[in-house]
């Protein structure tokens, strides 16, 4: 399986039936294919509608009716549409349970960079602050380094898109979760020796007492 | 009251330095065709505020590469590489706000509130310089309203009147933008008879539209 | 002519076409009967809808449809519904031309008071304040005084509604505007003196170059 | 997810010195049935949050009479003659509040802003005692966000997604309310399988609500 696959599929385990869920462009997209049958989620999509189906597909396609990332997509039934202050106000307002995004650097402490590298790469946060800062629950799922270079920091020094918000770090590697002590390896893939892993990562790896095999 | 006017009339009331909303999400939902005639008519120096600066060949984006734009207020801009050069060589300003806090903005300038008491963004680079509140214990930003010569919105459904339906996700800020400006124009896919629309179905009652240009 | 309905038939000048216009329960409310032909204005009604047209009849009494004062109302072709937070950002943010409303108490300053009077009266201010505050124009509209008793005043005692906000005064005895200078009679009802005028009103009544009889 | 449940089970989670946000407009788009269950409960000391306090024998009224409300949040209590007794005699407290700062207020409270920067009540009693901000030289009262334990709504066809339709004036606070609660409750006029509702007839996004009682 594909890494970034492997980490979509491992993120879709997260959610429990009900959930109302936003997940970012690229990889977080992918995790909406694995959720499990029994589990029924709702999908947010911040320009402004509830119920993100499938991509369109075929010769027709409704130029009204993109994600964020500006695909056409499809809604589903029991979806709903409405405008950037009501979406905003779901996400700043509590009312979602999870939010999956991808980072540029993430640390020890929860606090998450993911938009801009200062005289480089300046995207903008679109709407990812809001997104750190109102989800009851922050999922980091990316892969574990840049080509070799830790992402998953003691300190992050980019720009903060959030600070001690994040809750989960999910990669190829493992599964971390962020604690008052600091970063707990709760999961891990056990085609990587933990070593690997703690090379791999920048940040101080705690190993949980109860670390089981990533599935 | 006939609100209708050419899309020639429309143009002919934007000026070199107004201050523009523009609606749309990466241009779904925009008012692209009197961005055309804007492009065309080279009206400079404007600063505009939206969501994104969209692609190089798509809505605003036209503006940006075409260097009629001095000052962008917007989320995002990373889909048009133009926008990131013009902010590096100097030659467009960009301030980069959060989705949701850019949506509050404009709402509260339309709603004659002096601004929005957001939690999002503190502990970042955008929260520097700009006055915190502690409230019950909690801090948030002060992120003033926002208000506008003009603003060109899209609707989908448009009575003589004014009143506006937008079509699945190309609400996304069209409605705040048609509270906060001093002139609002609205480009209509399409212009139906008064006591066409459902009143329950009008997302923007006509009271915020000026007028109406005929996509 | 009923007192009242002089009054309201007055007021119902004020209007150009166009217009949007709360009218507050009791007198004002009989304005909406008054309004030319040849004017077309916007009724809002602050419990959520534009496009106020006359009151239910029959036997079938649709119960969802009521205005500020819970009676059956009907709504106008090119009207709208919407929540009350859309409601009063119409009202605050300045989008309403003109509101008509009564008092307990007006004062040469344009202060206004109807919304309490301590120990005895506490009804609440409902939507007045928001609409003193929000309105371009504040029309005060009611009888002279109450049982000979003057309503218009050096200095309002009771608890105020708004400060500084009311533009005009429309009675029985005549229409005053709120200047710079203080209160100015520009109409007058010629069934009354001056003299009898200025005696029911403890305000300092300044008469204009250009006082008109009311028509 | 069911989200439908029975009356007994809704009022059951109802308990003395809750505080309650409760929709409605003089009971026009208020969950009266519920209501009227609680009033046979007879749960006190309650805190509730309301546009009024409608008539002595008409929704919250009959809470008022039968002396279940220790304090009402409202902006009027004009149309319930019990409600002013009780205040006057001090077994009630009563905060009156303008009806737009009421309905930002509860918007606040369910989109995670601190508060509301309002022009509205500078210089009227209403003022006392509260944070008063001058920004860009205009004096703006803040009136911190209001959030309650349990929100009981009405809406006019609800699908089985909890995603609300309300017709006509029903409106008026619901939408906020279902944001601005740790449990919302739905009376629902009619329940309707999920997919029935146009999304873009979805004034209330399902998220929000936990509960449907059908009326």
């Amino acid at each position: 399986m594909d890494v970034k696959e492997l980490i979509a599929k491992r993120v879709a385990k997260e959610f429990k039936d009900g959930d109302v869920v936003n997940l970012g462009i690229g990889l977080p997209t992918l995790v909406a294919n694995y959720v499990p049958d029994d589990v029924e989620i709702v999908l947010h999509s911040e320009n402004g509608f509830t119920g993100i189906g499938p991509a369109q597909s075929g010769e027709e396609i409704d130029p009204d009716l993109v994600n964020a990332g500006g695909l056409p997509v499809t809604i589903m039934p029991g979806g709903s549409f409405f405008d950037s202050a009501m979406s905003f106000a779901i996400i700043r307002g509590g009312h979602l349970d999870a939010t999956v995004l991808g980072a540029l650097q993430v640390d020890e402490e929860g606090n998450l960079a993911n938009w801009m590298i200062p005289g480089k790469l300046v995207p903008g946060m679109g709407g990812a602050m809001d997104l750190v800062g109102g989800a009851k629950q922050v999922i980091v799922a990316m892969q574990h380094t840049q080509k070799g270079t830790p992402k998953i920091l003691k300190k992050c020094d980019l720009p903060l898109t959030g600070a001690k918000k994040v809750s989960k770090i999910i990669t190829e590697m493992g599964v971390m979760e962020v604690t008052e002590e600091g970063l707990l390896l709760v999961e891990y893939n056990p085609e990587y020796a933990l070593d690997e892993i703690k090379a791999a990562t920048e940040a101080n790896l705690l190993i949980s007492d109860n670390l089981k095999p990533m599935v | 009251m006939n609100k209708q006017i050419t899309i020639e009339e429309a143009v002919s009331q934007v000026k070199d330095g107004m201050t523009i909303m523009i609606g749309g999400f990466l241009a779904c939902g925009g008012p692209n065709k009197i961005i055309d005639a804007l492009v065309a008519k080279n009206v400079r120096d404007l600063t505009i505020i939206a969501n994104d600066t969209s692609f190089v060949d798509k809505g605003i984006g036209k503006l940006v590469v075409n260097g009629q734009v001095k000052k962008a207020i917007v989320t995002h801009i990373g889909t048009n590489k133009v926008s990131g050069q013009l902010m590096n060589e100097g030659k467009m300003e960009v301030v980069l706000t959060p989705q949701g806090t850019l949506a509050e903005q404009i709402r509260s300038g339309g709603s004659g509130l002096g601004g929005v008491l957001t939690p999002i963004g503190v502990g970042t680079p955008i929260a520097e310089g700009k006055d915190h509140l502690i409230i019950d214990g909690k801090t948030y930003l002060l992120e003033k309203a926002l208000k506008a010569d003009l603003a060109l919105i899209y609707g989908s459904k448009v009575d003589e009147k004014g009143n506006v339906f937008y079509n699945e996700a190309t609400r996304n800020f069209n409605p705040m933008m048609a509270m906060a400006a001093s002139t609002v124009i609205v480009e209509a896919e399409e212009v139906v008879k008064t006591g066409e629309l459902d009143p329950h179905l009008v997302m923007t009652p006509g009271l915020f539209v000026n007028y109406i240009v005929k996509a």
